[in-house]
């Protein structure tokens, strides 16, 4: 009954956020064809334009129109490369989801023990050192440690790509050599920011409580921790790894760029210096359910971990 | 539709009793970093070593320490030092209009949800988890596609998509306010909204909306650098630290420090930030700093 | 002299009920009654206490004689001039009572400002701060100096500053330590002379009720069980809530028998 | 009654301070717990008393630290390793704490946090302790058991809240039952309740009870024993009649005297006040601590008395005859 009324919620929401990207993008400039054209255009490229877009229908119809083709699987042609937009888009998909994936992947690999670690340590050496550098790694631009890593492992190293991508069906290591760099880039970043929420809620969590009610039976620190800590500690981590996620495809978007990845990021970076407004709109749009989508699974499993959450609504 | 974001608060190495007094170490190293970056700001105003922006041909690619080069210079022979001390006035610039849209505009918001529940507060939570699906850099894309790029677009990007931040972090922290015994004391004497609002609400929330006011600017800062970085945000020739990384990712062969000044400056700026946000949340304790995922 | 006892506070069949949150968007709402049916009246110059447990809705009835709640049914007066001006509330919490960033003087002086009456501020601040037994220097300075105890003599100076005919007291004392009770409720009980106030005491604490009201409710989830004079109450329950209350209470009388 | 000389000691506390920090918030306090008896600690807030109990368990917070002597079966309790205490903690000695709600795990069913002290000290397996853990439910008389058991803690009233807590601390048995303030968040009519079971349980048991509280009559009807704690110092010690009916201590007296009586009027109509607050952790005056407040203190207070006497102890230069 929950999920459902949460999935009435995010079709809603996906809807209203495509009308907001269709506003955006055809409303507020005025003309998205003297938008698309430049100011140099004249009045007659302008007019060709308008009726090559449809722009004289009103902008409900062509809303509806743009909605339907998605729907159906159809996202339109690009306006610069006449290509149909769908096939790209797979091909592109291709780059930026593995990416992200074992961007993910590394960052939970890193936060998960080094959080609890400096949680269950916070008072000695060893967690205020991997606290430090959590704080410091925070701080460090994604797409700097891409340039760095570029700098010591291809340029100076020569061990690694500096950029581009080899396809997956030419040759899968290949592919996975050119996505090692980037992965790391992104996975350690945001490796330092789950770790110091993994542990902030281990920190928390030691302080409840039912920790030292554990204790009072008989189990020891380390087993309180793992039996009645680390599920409660999660909770919050949970809701921050939505957000993490949705940070780590915005930072895939630039990562791309650094090391000259085909990707979804690269895609759009190429559609908004051309100006290709349908390109735009459709890879906003995707990116921007990808996260309500995020948004969703991670209420999902937020209830599913908290029982008072599950009971209550 | 996306879940309440939970408040987390970082609890400091030391127990309360003893955090209370003597000197916090975060509170210091992150003031004297951001003390650093906004004094080579006005220091750039009146002078920097070269013209951050003349371009000398034959002086390109000086290793640090040469010619007068402190840093050494770029592949237009722009000095890197005085780039780096003209692009701090960038940085500061963003941060201070990101946030101030996102106070403006969030801070109000969140202050009527708590103030009058019901189906305003619906509204206001509704609006901001529809902004919350975009990420500001997705927001600056569609930005620059739609208007020209420029450090404008970019701020406006990123600071709308901080509203829902300070928004949700207000009502948080109002709702609390709102139940406590001085509130409902105040309204039976008559109080209006706005009244509770200036007298009570914000002043109690306000230790809140600094601690993450400066978090927000980090993040404000990473958000342009990357945007900048993409040429979609500020335009030559305003010295910036993201462009200037990306001017350097060409000559990683002829000159490996050159991306590393400008990298530096923005991770040990937003490092500041950070700091002094931590040490303001132990200064102040407020419990409901909500966190913004970096871009 | 035997002159008709004034009524200050109607109440007839009050009822209150509050809306859960809903299951689902398409579910109808569903309620709980919090007070149901309530009717009494509260005289002039008498200190009435509301004795229940928790859910037993002495907290929303108090909501609804302040004014902070309507009710859904019932009807509900205050028959002296100015609810607001001439009822004023102490609440439990001494912490969450007074606002933590402002000073002394401006929390005692809060309800003025906010009601916009003319009266020499300085003056009228020391007779109140003089009234609860706090020194003229506390005025400058902040809640967070002050211990429980004293929190709570801030509050009830706040509530005096607009001079009030009717005091509601909502368990002033249970959050104080045992060994400052008994400080505020003689304040209470001097304010009380002093002032002629009437007193609306809500508490669980039959101990305080016992000795601090007149007359007394019993309420239990959102209905009045039973109500008379206090000693009354106290020496002849007539309802069987009342006497397991009562019965409930320990003593230290009551020793254990090994 | 007293303390006869055959009675043995289960716990015997000797010379024990905590540490908050920098400041001491427990001054060496020393007493017995014998054998069977029931002992009632009462203080305030800033007396010590839930400190003095966490140090015996060996569950003070992070940051503080106890010295001293707690010696169970001639076992310094403060002494033994993290390993050796985990073996007494639950089997031998139980706890149960002030507020049911946190102090239960919000994410895990009853049945199972009732349960796991029997695998960890009995080695039980997981059948088995489910069906001990239904048997335990049953003897806090919580009203269906079997449903409670796959129940989360929130979906539990209050006071079966309580019960499900003390069931898990007597479901191995213990020698020693330490209750911090087991009441002080339920209402009259469940703490009533509450109290005569865990009366009727501790009597089945033959448990040794250390009952923590700030309320003086719950102890009078539950111990036979009672400790008093003022400013981390214990103060007063003594059989409950004797102190009740006839204290020693200054504070203990105003304490008792504060209780305003269900039967009869107030005397000269005023509730009898003690004058002064209970201060701040560390900000206690030296010497005996009640003395800032107290109305027979003369200069000799300044410095801390010893506790004197038969039986019935008192640490008071000046004590009331």
């Amino acid at each position: 009954m929950q999920v459902l009324s949460r999935l009435a919620v995010l079709l809603l929401s996906l809807m209203v956020a495509s009308m907001a990207v269709f506003a955006v993008v055809n409303v507020l400039p005025g003309d998205p064809a003297a938008v698309i054209l430049g100011t140099s255009a004249s009045p007659q490229q302008i007019a060709d334009l308008h009726r090559q877009l449809g722009l004289d229908r009103p902008a409900w119809l062509r809303y509806l129109e743009w909605l339907g083709g998605l729907i159906r699987g159809d996202f339109g042609v690009s306006l610069i490369s006449k290509q149909p937009i769908l096939p790209e888009l797979q091909g592109r998909a291709l780059v930026s989801v593995p990416l992200a994936l074992f961007a993910m992947f590394l960052a939970l690999a890193v936060s998960i023990p080094l959080g609890i670690v400096a949680g269950v340590r916070y008072r000695s050496l060893s967690g205020s050192l991997i606290s430090a550098l959590s704080l410091g790694g925070i701080a460090i631009p994604a797409f700097w440690a891409g340039l760095l890593l570029v700098t010591i492992f291809a340029v100076q190293l020569h061990v690694l790509p500096a950029g581009s991508f080899v396809p997956w069906e030419e040759s899968p290591v290949g592919a996975l050599r050119s996505l090692l760099l980037p992965s790391i880039a992104l996975g350690l970043v945001q490796g330092a920011v789950l770790t110091r929420y993994i542990r902030s809620a281990v920190i928390e969590v030691q302080r409840e409580d039912y920790i030292r009610t554990a204790r009072s039976k008989g189990l020891t620190r380390g087993q309180a921790l793992r039996r009645h800590g680390l599920k409660n500690a999660a909770i919050p981590v949970v809701t921050i790894l939505g957000l993490q996620l949705t940070s780590l495809l915005v930072g895939a978007v630039v990562i791309e760029n650094v090391f000259y990845l085909p990707g979804l990021g690269r895609m759009l970076l190429d559609a908004v210096r051309n100006r290709d407004l349908i390109e735009i709109q459709d890879l906003i749009l995707l990116l921007t359910a990808t996260v309500l989508v995020i948004n969703f699974a991670t209420d999902l499993s937020y209830r599913l971990l908290d029982p008072r959450i599950r009971a209550s609504r | 539709m996306s879940s309440e974001v939970i408040g987390l608060t970082e609890p400091g190495l030391e127990p309360a009793w003893r955090r209370r007094s003597g000197l916090n170490p975060s509170l210091l190293a992150g003031g004297i970093l951001v003390g650093a970056v906004i004094l080579a700001a006005l220091v750039s105003y009146v002078w920097t070593p070269f013209d951050p922006t003349h371009v000398v041909v034959s002086d390109r690619f000086q290793p640090p320490g040469q010619g007068g080069h402190l840093l050494g210079s770029d592949a237009l022979g722009r000095d890197v030092a005085s780039q780096i001390m003209a692009g701090a006035r960038n940085t500061l610039l963003v941060g201070i209009v990101t946030v101030a849209i996102a106070l403006l505009i969030g801070v109000p918001l969140g202050g009527v949800a708590a103030l009058y529940r019901g189906w305003a507060e619906e509204l206001v939570m509704r609006f901001s988890d529809l902004v919350l699906a975009f990420p500001a850099l997705l927001l600056a894309f569609l930005f620059a596609a739609v208007f020209h790029a420029s450090t404008l677009t970019a701020m406006g990007a990123i600071g709308i998509a901080f509203v829902p931040v300070f928004a949700r972090v207000v009502r948080g922290a109002g709702l609390q306010v709102m139940e406590q015994d001085y509130v409902t004391a105040a309204r039976t004497f008559g109080s209006s909204a706005l009244g509770i609002f200036f007298r009570h609400l914000l002043p109690n929330v306000a230790s809140v909306m600094i601690v993450q006011a400066t978090i927000a600017f980090a993040i404000a800062i990473l958000a342009e650098a990357a945007l900048s970085y993409l040429g979609l945000g500020t335009p030559p020739p305003t010295p910036s630290w993201g462009r200037m990384l990306s001017d350097s990712q060409n000559y990683l062969a002829q000159s490996s420090t050159l991306a590393l000044w400008p990298g530096l400056s923005i991770a040990l700026s937003v490092l500041g930030f950070n700091l002094l946000g931590d040490g303001l949340r132990d200064l102040l304790d407020p419990k409901l700093v909500q966190r913004i995922p970096p871009q | 002299m035997t002159e008709q006892p004034e009524t200050v506070f109607r109440v007839r069949g009050v009822s209150k009920r509050f809306a859960l949150p809903r299951q689902a968007p398409w579910l109808p709402r569903r309620f709980v009654a919090a007070v149901e049916g309530v009717s009494f009246e509260v005289l002039r110059g008498e200190s009435l206490g509301i004795v229940g447990e928790s859910g037993s809705g002495k907290t929303t009835l108090l909501k609804l004689l302040l004014g902070l709640e309507k009710p859904d049914a019932g009807e509900l007066r205050y028959l002296g001039r100015s609810l607001r001006r001439e009822v004023q509330v102490v609440f439990q919490d001494p912490v969450s009572a007074l606002d933590p960033r402002l000073s002394v003087a401006d929390i005692i002086l809060e309800p003025l400002r906010v009601m916009g009456l003319r009266e020499p501020r300085e003056s009228r601040l020391h007779e109140l701060l003089q009234a609860v037994g706090l020194p003229r220097a506390a005025s400058g300075r902040y809640p967070h100096e002050f211990s429980g105890g004293q929190r709570q003599r801030i509050a009830i100076a706040r509530a005096l500053a607009p001079r009030p005919r009717v005091l509601l007291a909502d368990e002033p004392v249970s959050a104080l330590d045992v060994s400052v009770r008994a400080q505020v409720l003689n304040l209470l009980l001097d304010l009380r002379r002093d002032f002629d106030l009437t007193l609306l005491l809500v508490s669980h604490d039959l101990g305080v009720v016992r000795h601090l009201c007149q007359r007394l409710l019993v309420m239990q989830s959102g209905r009045v069980v039973e109500a008379g004079e206090t000693p009354r109450v106290f020496a002849a329950p007539t309802q069987p809530y009342t006497q397991v209350l009562l019965a409930a209470i320990p003593t230290l009388s009551q020793r254990r028998t090994a | 009654m007293g303390v006869s000389a055959a009675t043995e000691a289960v716990v015997r506390v000797s010379d024990l301070s905590v540490r908050v920090g920098t400041v001491e918030a427990v001054h060496s306090v020393g007493f017995e717990l014998a054998a069977g008896r029931r002992t009632g600690l009462i203080g305030e807030s800033g007396s010590g008393k839930t400190l003095t109990a966490l140090a015996v368990m060996g569950l003070l917070p992070d940051g503080l630290s106890a010295r001293g002597r707690a010696v169970y079966r001639e076992q310094d309790l403060l002494a033994l390793s993290e390993g050796e205490l985990c073996r007494l903690r639950g089997d031998r000695l139980g706890m149960i704490f002030q507020e049911p709600l946190s102090a239960l795990n919000p994410v895990q069913k009853i049945g199972e946090q009732v349960a796991e002290p029997l695998r960890l000290h009995r080695g039980l397996g997981a059948r088995e302790s489910l069906a001990r853990a239904r048997e335990l439910l049953e003897r806090v008389q919580i009203p269906g058991a079997v449903e409670k058991l796959a129940q989360y803690p929130h979906q539990l009233s209050g006071g079966q809240r309580q019960r499900a807590m003390i069931a898990m601390a007597i479901s191995c048995s213990p020698e020693l039952l330490i209750a911090d303030e087991p009441t002080t968040a339920l209402d009259v009519t469940v703490q009533a309740e509450v109290l005569r079971l865990l009366d009727r349980l501790v009597d089945e048991e033959g448990a040794t009870l250390l009952l923590i509280t700030h309320d003086l009559p719950v102890v009078a009807g539950l111990c036979d024993r009672v400790l008093v704690m003022y400013g981390g110092h214990l103060i007063e010690e003594g059989a409950v009649g004797e102190v009740f009916d006839s204290p020693r201590h200054p504070y203990t007296l105003a304490l008792l005297e504060s209780i305003p009586s269900l039967d009869q009027e107030l005397p000269g109509g005023r509730f009898q006040a003690i004058p002064g607050a209970v201060p701040g952790l560390g900000q206690f005056p030296s010497g005996c601590p009640f003395r800032n407040r107290c109305p027979r203190a003369t200069e000799i207070c300044a410095t801390m008395p010893v506790l004197e006497g038969e039986g019935h102890r008192a640490a008071c230069w000046h004590p009331v005859s």
